[in-house]
């Protein structure tokens, strides 16, 4: 206790010395090291201290009472906590390393010492949203926590588009802190107290009716955060336009959060139990977690802005983690506990992975674009051969997040699609056959998520450079690659051991534990006891590495010591292959376009510049492909401008003649007179 | 002895206002009358912290026979009054000379600007302390004529127009209040209590005996007439001519406390009416006008062109907020609203401070021509900014604290579709007042600008108003939370803590 | 289970199907050849080529990077591992314990990915024609495939292939009319995956209507070997799957020689057969236009959800 | 006695709406402040009228002053401030609602206001009875003419008797309250006056006109 509360503390105090000494650092390379210490300390701390907590599985718990009349100031890390503040600890240290080395670039444009303060408390909040214990506290870091990032948002703010990603986030986050909110309001109706204690104790006794609003409110407050669709429009937007390195922690780590609130709520005070009433939250979870997914994937697949890709990519993989937590919840509400733990481990296991892959490829992307200067794809190209080591690792990221054997990613959704395929042990046909025909968007999104990792990694670092931005740069500090390596050793890690993960989220969530070693497979028995699927991965490793000795040996062998030429591409004979020869991302991604195009409605946009008045002598033509954004335009944007037709409304209230003034004063009076003399009916 | 001890506590508080407008008469000089206004400033400062702690242990402070009467609520207005008074004060010398400077004003309007500022804040203190709720309509009354006097200091188109709207309309307000007082005085004599019976003590203690009736008619006009002065929707419209067109400290003290003297009047007959009938019904007729006055107010920032109108709107919003805190009742409810009249006093000063220096800087005070504060004036920038964020309630600033527990009284005390309503307005208006804030702060300057302050007496009450919104955020001292829980029990158990 | 023997007939599963995937090409090809009224190659003409392959220099262009050089090593690895969990001649294999069916599909899309970025990588505009073909038709088919699995997995009780054939061996089809579509649906799912007509013809090199081809064309020497080997054993494993999932006559139940030679003969009896089918399919259809083919595996997957639906009614 | 007393309350009462009414119908200037010094005259009767029912001596001071302040210097206050302005205003000529309309309108508003205060309990004191509505339709009167009227002029007027409504409803309710309030009121009232001349001034000066429809510059559609 006294030794996790030291580490807790002093993981805190780091960071706050970190802030500070942000704000108090100049410009020299040397304080620029010295300022990320703190954060990369304190980062190290946190893993020692949650998986402290995990391993001994005793929560920590501490009330400082009375700075507010009512609220007490209570922090509890218990497994659940611990398991996230891991993933925040695990990718703040790979983060903070490698800001060492990216924040130069924002040294020579002003001074790091904003970004510096706004970073470490950005990973402060995070860590204490996770770690309270009391809706009032868990409020205020939350919004901390939205307010920093939405300062490191628009932490360029020279460009006016960023200020308006930055506001679409603020105000799509605020939305969701008043979801929230009310969620925690219900909660403080029935039990009188904002301690989440009382919530845990009290929620059981809830009507169904409130614990059902209470979750509805939660999923709609949460998922927000974690960038569900239809309420993700901020996250492509905000996430692009932070510094990389900022992206790395809000989407590696940030709209995890939203998940962990949404877990906290659901099982601990929406009073959610082993019964079928409650088995529709589960499928609203997996219909909107679908939803996320595939249209997620789908705009990731046509994007050309290689952070935005990315940030497209977090929609669809928390779509993955939803329908795991979903379907846990399924079948949690019927008694099938074991899947409940199998869907829940996958869900869970997804969520650490995508933060280790994620992280890794924001990081990744921010290297390309501190040296290349352009987001856009179109311009990039043939980056593998100057910057090895990033390519390399951007590749490892690009296989785990596109779910490939035997990276992290494959193992998370070979979890799911497992939980998947269970759902036959529902007793309700409608929703075995819904929860079928929900696997038909999940599989479809792994499939277009290969494809669009195949484009982004390809159009960024394969083939010719495309322009003058990707040529002649140089490959990125070493403080970078390591930040970036460790998280890509821990993507390596959790494919090739699942053991770790599994064991981890069993631990850490209180789970029945499955393998009990390394090696063991993992299991799953179908109805008549026999193994429905096994997974060993450190074996498949084996075979996989001894397949390749062997065939090398073997094609040797048979082939003797063959000479190899460079030559150049096969140009049809025709020479002078160059890089305007080549598909471009557009065009590659063209088939999608084509075959989703009732979902894209794509179209092209032409700009004519003609001499003179004369339409048909044309000086430049220029024309661009640009896709339908149906969420903004069909949903969004009537909203807001009905909101603004009624402002428009309500200003005309403020004539500027003092004679209307009066006569609304005169109105309301005889109409509250009238009120009192009609309701006394004298 | 003790008698004595109160008349001359009370006598103390009053002095330093007659004696600063007194003084300022006299001298004439530029520098000096700013010096002597500062110090008769935080002369009452002391003074007040000196009686809120008097309050803070003995509840209740009478003086000069029944004539003042001075309780843990009262103790509330005259700390925010005493609080603000002072930062104004300190903020009008870097102002008023910037503005001297620049030939805005002359000698003439100086003398008279410090002249009016005293009395102003004279009118202000009476207003909590007054027992006697005749003089403390006759005060309000006053605190509109010396308002008026000040808003018009420049002679502008503008100003002069802003002044008549205010003049006529609060006035028109505030004959509406004189007669719900004097209803409540009928009903008291009614009630066969003529002994001080225009005295709120003496109202309270007889009020079970009063006409129901009569209570609910009286109480319409005093929520008509006070409402008008504090600023609720429908009767708001003056608020956002007046309060943009004064000078900037003036309008700092119109937002940041004038409102809440005018509001005062409003909780003091709402106490003596649910004494008499019940809290329902004036509980009712609170949270309509809140709900209106929060939608208008979030409606209205949308379109706002100039910065000081679009903060005059943000007061609508809180006078609501402090309204529905009140009407939603309990524990909650009331000590939110408490809370929100300190909070407001607080963060609406900052907010005029900075919007001021911003436009001296920038010679403008239309929002579409002031982009990128944090760079010319990076300190100012900060300031603006977190004063905007407390504003519209953002955590983990002081605001968000009084809005959490007002909305939660809402939701405890039923009235969900009342405070749905008002979740959503406090989003909308959390949107549209950022959008302009941020467009503001942030970005490049339209033209090249000299980066700078406006000089460190400008920054100073800044940065203290900004303390106070950063640390209340998180916690209150326990004096204030004790005063502020002895108000909270006035309001709700009937006019005694 | 775990005893010596078993892992020996495992490995010579292995074994059998890496040495045989050339063959059913050959047979494949040959068939082909025959129904054009051609003599056609030998069927053992694959070997030669991979022997022919494997002797000679490559050239490489310049403009690739590590990864069009990894790309063949990786893809054989993991048909090659993919190769270890397919019960052949045998219900079962000691490997199911150690991935199944889903991981088989993984190491698929493994290969696939590098093919991908590979073509990718030479700079040339085929290899980007055939890599962005590529990225739709596996995208939609993927989905197919996991639909049918689906059926699969949940009319046989698992996606361990190992139970899977084992329940198929012992029931018929009879009880579980869904098997039917999901056949359906994964015979045409095992055409686009494998790369033949209607989706693709292995055949040309004409850049209208070439995917896989492009991809690969510019490899030479070993690593073209390499490629066509892979390829030739992914086409044997969704063979060996398509005719063990749903026509496990013989197949073997016991580690008995004689049993093990009769399943080893009536398997490849069945996937010559097979393959013959595919090969007549082939020859009398035309490869569909690239738009259609999404038409098509729609087909896969609207028959696999109508198994779906039969399952659990 | 009683039904005579009553009378004499009634016919005042109705004497004094007369006058207020007599506000509503004119147009010019001139003719609002005679009129204005009528009722306030009038208003002073009434008040002592109180005084002589209920006895208490306080109440002729207010009448007393009521006379001097209401009907002597604030008329004369006025027509200074009108003589020294420089424009010509002299004739309200477009009201929002005409002036037989408004007279119209004036009745209903005394109708109202006598439908509003029905339930008040008047424990059959007379005056409270008699006058209590009568000050309301005049507050009713003067806020009405306050947003019919386009003239700065013709606003100060509407105040105006505004004010002499609350003088009689605080005489008629309280019979009289303190005079120490009741010579606050009077001080207000004067200031306000006073400020409102200087007001009309600047606005005659910055406007050149004294119509408050140039006063439109602060709006926000």
């Amino acid at each position: 206790m006294t030794d996790s509360f030291t580490l807790f503390q002093a993981a805190i105090l780091l960071y706050v010395a970190g802030a500070i000494l942000g704000l108090l650092s100049r410009n020299t390379s040397l304080t620029r090291t010295i300022t990320f210490l703190p954060p990369t300390v304190a980062s190290v701390l946190l893993v020692i201290f949650s998986s402290s907590i995990i391993i001994s599985g005793k929560s920590f718990q501490f009330v400082a009472p009375g700075t507010l009349s009512f609220f007490n100031f209570e922090i509890l890390v218990d497994g659940i906590s611990a398991f996230f503040i891991l993933i925040i600890g695990i990718v703040s240290f790979a983060v903070s390393l490698y800001s060492i080395g990216y924040s130069k670039e924002y040294e020579i444009k002003k001074r790091t010492s904003a970004l510096v303060f706004l970073f470490n408390i950005f990973i402060l909040s995070m860590v204490l949203v996770v770690a309270s214990n009391n809706a009032f506290f868990f409020l205020v870091f939350w919004e901390l926590m939205s307010l920093t990032s939405f300062f490191l948002v628009i932490y360029d703010h020279d460009k006016e588009e960023n200020l308006k990603s930055g506001m679409t986030y603020l105000v799509m986050t605020h939305l969701g802190t008043t979801f929230i909110f009310a969620s925690f309001l219900l909660g403080y109706i029935q039990t009188g107290s904002f301690s989440f204690d009382s919530f845990r104790h009290g929620s059981a006794g809830f009507p169904l009716l409130v614990k059902n609003l209470v979750f509805v409110f939660a999923f709609i407050g949460f998922g927000t955060k974690a960038g569900m669709v239809p309420l993700h429009v901020w996250l492509p937007k905000a996430h692009p336009s932070a510094p990389s390195n900022v992206s790395a922690l809000m989407s590696a780590v940030m709209i995890k959060i939203g998940i962990y609130g949404m877990i906290r709520t659901i099982f601990d005070f929406s009073g959610f139990g082993a019964s079928p009433d409650f088995a529709w939250w589960g499928m609203l979870l997996i219909v909107f977690g679908s939803a996320s997914a595939i249209v997620g994937v789908l705009y990731a697949v046509v994007e050309r802005d290689i952070k935005r890709a990315l940030a497209f990519s977090s929609i669809e993989n928390i779509g993955i983690i939803l329908v795991g937590l979903g379907l846990s919840i399924v079948f949690t509400s019927f008694q099938l506990t074991a899947f409940a733990v199998l869907a829940l481990v996958a869900s869970m296991y997804h969520a650490i992975n995508h933060a280790f892959f994620k992280g890794l490829l924001f990081m990744g992307a921010g290297s390309v674009v501190s040296v290349t200067h352009t987001k856009n794809i179109e311009h990039l190209g043939g980056l593998v051969k100057q910057m090895p080591w990033t390519s390399l690792l951007f590749l490892i990221g690009a296989i785990s997040i596109s779910g490939l054997p035997p990276f992290n990613g494959f193992i998370s959704e070979w979890f799911t699609m497992q939980s998947l395929l269970s759902s036959y042990h529902i007793p309700s046909t409608i929703l075995q056959i819904s929860i079928a025909f929900a696997s038909l968007p999940f599989a479809l999104t792994i499939g277009i998520a290969a494809a669009t990792f195949v484009k982004l990694f390809a159009m960024t670092f394969l083939s010719k450079a495309r322009s003058k931005h990707a040529i002649n740069i140089k490959e990125v500090s070493r403080s970078m690659i390591l930040g970036m390596s460790i998280l890509a050793a821990a993507c390596v890690l959790f494919g090739v051991v699942p053991y770790l993960g599994t064991s981890l989220i069993s631990t850490a969530f209180h789970l029945s534990s499955q393998p009990s070693s390394p090696f063991d497979s993992i299991s799953i028995q179908n109805n008549s006891g026999k193994s429905f699927a096994n997974l060993s991965m450190p074996v498949v490793v084996i075979i996989i590495s001894s397949v390749s000795v062997a065939i090398f040996g073997f094609i040797r062998v048979l082939g003797g010591d063959t000479k190899k030429t460079t030559y150049g591409t096969w140009d049809c004979g025709f020479g002078g292959l160059n890089e305007r020869m080549e598909y471009t991302p557009t065009s590659l991604s063209q088939p999608m376009r084509a075959v989703f195009k009732v979902f894209f409605k794509p179209h092209n946009q032409t700009e004519k510049e003609s001499f003179g008045e004369n339409p048909y002598l044309l000086k430049s033509i220029k024309i661009e492909t640009v896709i339908k954004n149906i969420f903004e335009e069909t949903f969004y944007a009537p909203i807001i401008s009905s909101f603004v037709f009624f402002f428009d409304k309500v200003r005309r209230l403020q004539t500027g003649k003092i004679n209307a003034y009066l006569l609304y004063i005169m109105i309301t009076l005889v109409l509250l007179l009238l009120f009192v003399r009609l309701s006394n009916n004298v | 002895m003790d008698n004595l001890l109160s008349d001359l506590t009370i006598l103390f508080l009053l002095l330093p206002p007659i004696a600063g407008a007194g003084l300022v008469t006299v001298l004439k000089k530029k520098r000096t009358i700013g010096i002597i206004t500062i110090c008769a400033a935080s002369l009452i400062l002391i003074q007040v912290l000196f009686v809120v702690s008097k309050i803070v242990s003995e509840k209740t402070i009478t003086a000069f026979g029944n004539a003042f009467y001075v309780d843990s609520l009262s103790a509330v207005i005259l700390l925010s009054v005493s609080v603000v008074g002072f930062v104004a004060a300190l903020y009008s010398k870097n102002y008023m000379g910037r503005q001297y400077d620049n030939g805005t004003v002359d000698d003439k309007h100086i003398v008279r600007y410090y002249q009016g500022f005293n009395v102003f804040l004279l009118t202000m203190l009476v207003v909590p302390i007054a027992n006697n709720l005749g003089i403390m309509w006759v005060t309000v009354e006053a605190t509109t004529l010396v308002s008026v006097l000040l808003i018009m200091l420049y002679f502008k188109e503008n100003a002069i127009e802003a002044a008549w709207k205010y003049l006529i309309i609060a006035t028109v307000g505030l004959s509406f209040a004189l007669i719900g007082t004097v209803f409540f005085y009928y009903a008291n004599i009614n009630a066969n209590n003529s002994e001080d019976a225009m005295n709120w003590t003496g109202m309270v203690h007889n009020a079970k005996h009063f006409d129901p009736n009569l209570v609910k008619i009286a109480f319409v006009f005093i929520l008509v007439g006070f409402g008008t002065k504090a600023g609720l929707a429908p009767m708001h419209t003056w608020l956002p001519d007046a309060h943009s067109e004064a000078p900037t400290p003036v309008s700092a003290v119109l937002s940041g406390v004038l409102l809440n003297c005018a509001f005062y009047g409003i909780i003091r007959f709402h106490i003596i009416s649910s004494v008499s009938i019940g809290p329902e019904f004036s509980n009712q007729l609170l949270v309509i006008l809140a709900v209106v006055s929060i939608g208008i107010a979030a409606a209205s920032i949308y379109f706002q062109k100039d910065m000081k109108r679009m903060l005059a709107y943000s007061s609508v919003e809180h006078m609501g907020l402090i309204s529905l805190g009140i009407g939603f009742g309990g524990l909650f409810g009331i000590y939110g609203a408490i809370l929100q009249i300190v909070n407001h006093a607080v963060a609406k000063p900052l907010m005029f401070f900075a919007s001021g220096s911003v436009s001296q800087k920038y010679e403008a005070k239309a929002m579409s021509k002031i982009k990128g504060i944090i760079r010319v004036m990076p300190v100012t920038g900060i300031l603006f900014l977190i004063g905007g964020l407390a504003l519209v309630g953002m955590p983990p600033f002081n605001v968000f604290l009084s809005e959490f527990m007002i909305l939660s009284s809402g939701f405890k005390s039923g009235q969900f579709i009342a405070t749905l309503l008002v979740i959503l307005f406090l989003v909308v208006t959390f949107a549209v007042f950022l959008r302009h804030l941020i467009k503001m702060i942030f970005g490049n300057p339209l033209s090249e600008m000299k980066k700078g302050e406006m000089g460190k007496l400008a920054i100073i009450p800044m940065v203290i108003l900004c303390s106070i919104v950063v640390i209340f955020g998180i916690f209150i001292p326990a004096q204030l939370q004790t005063l502020i829980q002895n108000a909270s029990t006035i309001i709700s158990g009937g006019g005694f803590a | 289970m775990y005893n010596i023997a078993t892992l020996v007939v495992g490995l010579i599963q292995v074994l059998v199907m890496l040495a045989l995937a050339p063959l059913l090409t050959g047979i494949i090809r040959k068939t082909k050849a025959r129904t054009q009224k051609r003599i056609g190659a030998s069927i053992l003409q694959p070997y030669y080529d991979l022997l022919k392959l494997v002797q000679k220099d490559e050239v490489v262009s310049d403009q690739t990077s590590w990864i069009f050089r990894a790309c063949p090593w990786v893809n054989f690895a993991a048909m090659a591992t993919a190769a270890f969990f397919i019960p052949v001649f045998l219900v079962y294999t000691p490997f199911g314990l150690v991935g199944d069916l889903l991981l088989v599909i993984g190491l698929f899309a493994l290969g696939r990915f590098f093919t991908m970025l590979a073509g990718l990588d030479v700079a040339s505009s085929f290899g980007g024609l055939g890599s962005s073909r590529e990225m739709m038709i596996s995208a939609l088919l993927e989905p197919a495939l996991f639909l049918s699995i689906f059926v699969v997995a949940i009319t046989y009780g698992g996606t361990n292939l190992s139970t899977t054939i084992e329940a198929s061996s012992i029931s018929s089809f009879l009880p579980h009319p869904q098997i039917i579509f999901a056949a359906i649906g994964l015979f045409i799912i095992i055409l686009g995956e494998t790369g033949r007509l209607p989706f693709d013809n292995p055949a040309t090199h004409l850049e209208l209507t070439m995917v896989h081809e492009t991809m690969i064309l510019e490899y030479s020497g070993k690593s073209l070997a390499l490629m066509e080997w892979s390829q030739s054993i992914k086409q044997i494993i969704l063979f060996t799957l398509m005719v063990n999932i749903f026509v496990p006559w013989g197949i073997s139940s016991s580690i008995l020689l004689p049993s093990l030679a009769v399943g080893f003969f009536m398997f490849a009896g069945k996937i010559s057969l097979f393959g013959i089918f595919v090969a007549f399919l082939e020859s009398s259809v035309a490869k569909w236009r690239l738009f259609r083919i999404p038409d098509l595996i729609a087909i896969a997957i609207a028959t696999s959800m109508i198994g779906i639906v039969l399952c659990y009614l | 006695m009683e039904t005579m007393q009553f009378d004499i309350l009634t016919i005042s009462g109705a004497i004094l709406l007369i006058a207020t009414f007599g506000i509503v119908a004119t147009r010019g200037f001139m003719d609002w402040l005679n009129a204005y010094r009528y009722q306030s005259i009038v208003l002073s009767g009434v008040t002592a009228i109180i005084g002589y029912v209920t006895g208490i001596w306080e109440i002729y001071i207010a009448a007393g002053l009521t006379l001097v302040i209401k009907s002597i210097i604030i008329p004369k206050v006025l027509t200074y401030v009108t003589r020294k302005l420089e424009i010509e205003f002299k004739l309200e000529t477009n009201p929002y609602v005409s002036i037989r309309a408004s007279v119209i309108i004036s009745a209903l508003l005394v109708a109202l206001s006598y439908f509003l205060i029905q339930q008040i309990p008047f424990k059959s004191d007379q005056i409270v009875n008699v006058y209590l509505p009568v000050s309301m339709a005049q507050f009713f009167i003067g806020l009405f003419v306050l947003v019919n009227r386009r003239t700065v002029l013709s606003q100060v007027v509407g105040l105006l008797i505004i004010e002499n409504g609350l003088f009689l409803f605080a005489m008629a309710l309280t019979h009289g309250v303190s005079l120490l309030i009741e010579v606050g009121i009077f001080v207000d009232i004067l200031v306000g006056i006073l400020i409102s001349s200087i007001l009309l001034f600047r606005i005659s000066r910055t406007f050149d006109s004294l119509d408050v429809g140039k006063l439109e510059n602060l709006r926000d559609d």
